[in-house]
């Protein structure tokens, strides 16, 4: 190690410690009860028959945020799906089938539906309770392989064509702006929930826009994890370098 | 809030169990630190259980529940990719598994005699399984669950 | 009682992020990742904020560590079948 | 107690940064990145938090019968979650294709860009 | 019309969902053609909207208009600044586009429009962060154009240093990333907002009488912190010379071009809208850290490029080099600067991406981007490419009258005395590097110079097409050509400079109008620096102890270490240089 950095980390590390120190020292109190916003928030929420106020930030008053964040995941997989191409030199291989115990196979075949099911729970009942597009959408990805840890790689790769879930991905993002768009086309504003009743509170369909929005987040969440690992999982297991090309 | 047995019991819980699998996962033999992860999830999700129900929030219910679904798939994911690590060590401790399978257990029911019967009992319950058997079927895993997996 | 809990589950959080950094194996270094996370997700939920935790929980737990031991497994192999043709 | 949450958040942040400027490892460097992104996750909601107050989720609660936290800080800090879950992703794509194209992930032998 | 300013973000976004719902079974040309009209359709939509954007425009994504002052929506701004960064990035990519156009590197197997779908995520990014008027939001669209640059620097995997570059970019930009995150959390504990207007009202209110305190120091530090790494002030560039100079060229075209003086253009529009009130940082505080700091980017940057043989990264240090004057302009906070610096940054743009595409045909024609090994070889041929080249450099000197010239002008006019100096040194000097590259690629002239021990050499680089070009692609010379026409019109359009003052002031300094035409002691100092540059080059070409390295630079360009701990050793090491030079105000107050 350097010394030169050692010695750069100190001086930074000290002077930003002693900068965030004194600004905590300054910071109101933790528990503090002065939350304009978040009072503002939760108003604007019960206005439009939102119970969980959080996914009505989300998706309704900070809706132009949530489109950020879900381009970033686009991007984000559309960048794995680049960079983990594979290469001029380099090739697939079948990988050899796992042993697996079968207690560990029976556990992974039977919680596979059940956290298919509870992801759609979480994504569905996003408006409601603790939940949402997000939460779901990577806890229904992530019971998808299950497949890979029950049986193997082979199993897996049966469940999923890969174009399916790009596809899936790119058509919830174009939802997403849709959605957003009519917004301008009524003449009101890019993301508005102003075009559709707000429902009863408390039910699966209040809230206008949020559930389609939260719907549509979900959707793409869950085929970009699963293209994402799909992508690390090929990388690890399948793809080798042609030997004899590799870099000194 | 005044002062809340389930909350207290909670602070305990994650107290004692955080700090032991904080100890078990950051220090020895990567077979103790498996083990260690796995036992995260017993320690936590009682944990959660407890703060669901001492905050008096019916819905903070569904973190135990995705903590109990997806904590053990983390540690199969361990299980699975870290062969390499494990091999030969066989990881077991099946007294420390017994162990927190009944705390889980005794949580559940604390918690299902405390509420009212109903749905919210339902739901209880199935965390409360899928907890035991994630726990057991992990620490199985752990010890020698997948073989061959050099390939795949 | 409640700042009781809060302070024990801040200074887990500390701890283990203390571990995470001076785990210098990246294998090891994903177990107390993993671990990082679970407990973020229960001081989410003492901070009174139960989406964030189950967010922090489905990636925390599953997602991120799969990424990191993916990877691992990626350049170990990588690694041996190097070895392999030398 | 009423400034350890920050104190914490930054201590994480710090913590992060020793581990990534000290990193013999890529993939090490990308956890402690994401423990340097946790620091805001921790300011974040500590920064929202109120005593005595639950989540404004009113599934289970009636509107109003208790004080809630600030539901903004929360909506911020899941699209922290997002992006660095996302920003963990894409780095370590790029430390595989590091570990191809350079047969090592230790920057201290990476020697190609300097000067 | 306010209505349609997200539209710049949705219309590239949706267009880059199009391509990759389709990409599988798409033919290139109509991937390509899907790319042109979405970008192209948001380039109009920003110029129509920027014709428009006086007076300034507002609008609150998702119709949350302020009730009684107070909204829970995002605000959105549709000034001129905000919405002439986003005309400038929306035509840069689709120069970009038009450059790559069929020769770009062969698109992976299955996945046709996935470089084209990526810049049109890079612009719809680029467009939302100009416009963005609430600072996390703000913070979200630098973090996707962040992303989005990661994977376009890390494109062509087949590179050993293109990858690591990219991860020393995607390491260090995410770190400020979250510095800046950091920040917005304590303001927004400090006054509970978030859009960036509020917050500087909230911060005036909190302090009262008494002035700053730690509090805003610190959220100034890292909100700054992360708003400087992406513009790469130093000790914050490390990563730029590293990601720029191993980026595909269209990529670089817009790195270098526009994202990273959206950096410079997010510390103006923060500073001015957050932090310039009584309850922010004084006006004086904010002059000594931006003017130190640009200063010290400027000779870093200027030194760095003179020594560079890579020709990609000697371009990348020159901008790092005018990062710094920009900065410089924009810390001395007059309505002169701005609106100079405005100038100074499209004529940049425009020249430093023309020179960056002809070193991509350089590299698609010879498969070296090396200064060296390059010597003599594009002689006689090339001769547009040639041309362009210097005439390039003698943009980036800024002889009047390219755009650059007017702004430079401008620009040394508001910030006066000995400042001028460094204006004219650092852009006489990286001219005179790029100068000098054209005298001995193209013309062959001098002898060949010997390697240094510690430098980055750009031999043994893959070109960026399937193969070496025998023939450059009209498209290819066609875009730097139009590129350096439009820096020159800039400077040349009557009334084009009067306008984008006009248009920059009414959005920063409330109404004061600057003049902005070219003045006397302008022009001279646009030739001097030329001239100085000419001979600067002249030496160089013909006595070769002046361009190996001498002594004194060798510790400086050894910083440049390319590890990534030593940059983020850097970084903390830059915050609190940053507010140790912010500090005197607030502990006088």
């Amino acid at each position: 190690m350097s010394r030169l950095r050692l010695w750069l980390l100190a001086v930074g590390g000290a002077g930003l410690a002693a900068l965030l120190a004194a600004a905590c020292l300054e910071l109101p109190g933790f528990g503090g009860s002065r939350h304009p916003y978040g009072d503002r928030a939760v108003h604007a929420s019960l206005s439009r028959h939102t119970a969980n106020t959080i996914a009505s930030v989300n998706f309704d008053q900070r809706a132009y945020d949530t489109l950020g964040e879900m381009s970033i995941l686009f991007a984000a997989v559309l960048g794995c799906v680049v960079l983990l191409r594979e290469a001029r030199d380099e090739h697939r291989a079948r990988p050899e089938p796992t042993d697996v115990a079968r207690p560990v196979r029976r556990y992974a075949l039977l919680v596979l539906p059940v956290a298919l099911v509870t992801g759609l729970y979480v994504i569905a009942h996003g408006q409601l309770s603790p939940g949402g597009g997000f939460q779901g959408g990577v806890v229904a990805a992530t019971a998808l392989h299950l497949l890979y840890l029950g049986a193997d790689y082979h199993a897996l790769e049966r469940v999923r064509p890969l174009g399916v879930y790009e596809t899936t991905d790119a058509l919830a993002v174009s939802s997403y702006l849709a959605l957003g768009a009519a917004g301008v086309l009524a003449g009101t504003a890019f993301l508005a929930n102003t075009l559709l009743p707000y429902g009863t509170f408390n039910t699966l369909s209040s809230g206008g826009a949020v559930p389609l929005l939260n719907a549509a987040v979900g959707m793409e969440v869950a085929s970009a994890v699963v293209v994402l690992l799909a992508h690390f999982l090929d990388q690890a297991v399948e793809i080798e370098e042609e030997p004899g090309r590799g870099t000194p | 809030m005044a002062v809340n047995g389930w909350i207290l019991a909670a602070t305990i819980e994650l107290g004692g169990g955080g700090a032991a699998a904080l100890w078990g996962v950051a220090t020895g033999p990567p077979a103790r630190r498996v083990i260690a992860q796995n036992m995260t999830t017993s320690a936590v999700c009682p944990a959660l259980l407890l703060l669901a129900q001492g905050y008096g929030r019916p819905s903070y219910v569904d973190l135990a529940l995705l903590l109990a679904l997806l904590g053990p798939v983390g540690t199969l994911v361990f299980a699975r990719l870290l062969g390499d690590d494990l091999a030969g060590q066989q990881p077991s401790a099946w007294a420390l598994t017994w162990t927190a399978a009944g705390l889980g257990a005794a949580v559940v029911l604390a918690l299902c005699v405390a509420g009212s019967p109903g749905r919210a009992t339902v739901k209880l319950l199935v965390i409360g399984a899928l907890l035991i058997s994630g726990n057991l079927v992990a620490s199985r895993a752990l010890a020698g669950g997948f073989r061959g997996v050099r390939g795949g | 009682m409640s700042d009781a809990l809060t302070v024990v589950v801040l200074l887990l959080v500390a701890g283990s992020a203390t571990a995470t950094v001076a785990q210098r194996d990246p294998a090891r270094q994903a177990l107390v990742l993993s671990f990082l996370g679970v407990l973020l997700a229960a001081l989410f939920t003492v901070f009174q904020a139960p989406d964030v935790g189950l967010s922090q929980l489905a990636v925390g737990s599953v997602l991120t560590p799969l990424l990191i031991m993916l990877s691992v497994r990626k350049v170990r192999r990588r690694a041996r079948s190097e070895e392999g043709t030398e | 107690m009423h400034v350890l949450p920050y104190l914490v958040g930054a201590y994480l942040f710090l913590t992060g940064c020793y581990g990534l400027a000290t990193s013999r490892n890529l993939i090490h460097a990308v956890g402690c990145l994401a423990v340097c992104q946790s620091a805001t996750y921790v300011l974040l909601l500590a920064v929202g938090y109120r005593d005595g107050a639950t989540a404004p989720v009113f599934s289970d609660l009636k509107p109003g019968s208790r004080p809630v936290v600030d539901p903004v800080v929360q909506a911020l800090t899941l699209t922290d979650i997002v992006v660095g879950a996302t920003v963990t992703a894409l780095l370590l794509a790029l430390v595989l294709q590091i570990a191809k194209r350079h047969g090592t992930v230790d920057p201290d032998e990476l020697r190609e860009l300097r000067g | 019309m306010h209505h349609l300013i997200p539209l710049l973000v949705a219309v590239p976004l949706f267009g880059a969902a199009l391509l990759v719902a389709t990409g599988r079974h798409l033919p290139r040309i109509a991937a390509e053609i899907t790319g042109f009209v979405f970008s192209g359709g948001t380039a109009a939509l920003a110029l129509v909207l920027l014709l428009n954007s006086s007076p300034p425009m507002t609008e609150w994504a998702g119709g949350w208009l302020p009730v009684a002052g107070e909204s829970v929506g995002i605000v959105v701004v549709g000034d001129g600044p905000a919405l002439g960064m986003a005309a400038l990035a929306s035509l840069l990519t689709l120069a970009a586009l038009a450059y790559s156009w069929r020769y770009f590197d062969e698109p992976p197997r299955d996945r046709t429009g996935s470089f084209t779908a990526l810049m049109l995520v890079f612009q719809g990014a680029m467009c939302g962060f100009a416009v963005a008027g609430d600072l996390f939001n703000a913070f979200v669209f630098f973090e996707l154009m962040s992303v989005v640059a990661y994977a376009l620097t890390g494109y062509r995997i087949d590179e050993a240093k293109a990858v690591q570059g990219a991860l020393a970019f995607g390491i260090v930009n995410s770190l400020g990333a979250y510095a800046m995150l950091t920040g917005i959390a304590l303001l927004y504990a400090r006054t509970g907002e978030l859009a960036m207007a509020k917050i500087g009202h909230g911060l005036d209110v909190a302090a009262g009488q008494d002035g700053p305190d730690a509090l805003v120091l610190a959220s100034f530090v890292l909100v700054l912190t992360g708003l400087l790494v992406k513009a790469a002030a130093v000790p914050f560039h490390f990563w730029l010379p590293d990601a720029h100079a191993v980026a595909p060229t269209p990529v670089c075209m817009l790195l270098s071009g526009v994202m990273v003086e959206l950096g410079a253009y997010g510390a103006w529009r923060v500073y001015g809208t957050v932090f310039a009130g009584p309850g922010g940082i004084p006006a004086a505080d904010l002059t000594r850290a931006l003017v130190a700091l640009g200063i010290l980017t400027a000779v870093t940057g200027a030194v760095m490029c003179w020594y560079q043989r890579h020709i990609k990264r000697l371009l990348a240090c020159s901008t790092v080099a005018h990062t710094g004057l920009f900065l410089v302009g924009l810390g001395v906070l007059t309505p002169e600067g701005d609106a100079g610096i405005a100038l100074y940054l499209l004529g940049h743009a425009g020249v430093k991406a023309a020179l960056f595409a002809c070193a991509g045909v350089l590299l698609d024609r010879f498969g070296s981007v090396d200064e060296h090994a390059l010597h003599g070889r594009a002689q006689g041929q090339l001769r547009a490419t040639a041309v362009m080249f210097a005439v390039g450099a003698l943009g980036l000197a800024g002889l009047p009258p390219f755009g650059t010239a007017l702004g430079k002008s401008l620009t040394e006019e508001a910030v006066g005395g000995p400042l001028t100096v460094v204006y004219v040194a650092a852009s006489a000097i990286t001219a005179g590097a790029v100068l000098r590259v054209t005298a001995r690629v193209f013309l062959g002239l001098g002898p060949r110079p010997e390697d240094a021990e510690y430098e980055t050499s750009g031999s043994g680089e893959e070109p960026e097409t399937s193969g070496p070009l025998r023939r450059i692609p009209d498209t290819m010379t066609t875009v730097p050509a139009v590129l350096l026409a439009a820096a020159l019109a800039v400077g040349v359009i009557p009334g084009f400079g009067a306008l984008v003052a006009r248009s920059v002031d009414e959005a920063g300094s409330g109404g004061v109008h600057a003049p902005a035409h070219w003045t006397l002691p302008g022009v001279l100092l646009g030739v001097a620096s030329t001239v100085l540059a000419a001979a600067l080059a002249g030496l160089a070409v013909t006595r070769l102890g002046w361009v190996a390295a001498p002594g004194w630079a060798t510790p400086l360009r050894r910083l440049q270490s390319g590890h990534v701990g030593d940059y983020v050793a850097w970084l903390l090491v830059g915050a609190t240089l940053l507010g140790a030079l912010a500090l005197p105000g607030i502990l006088g107050s």
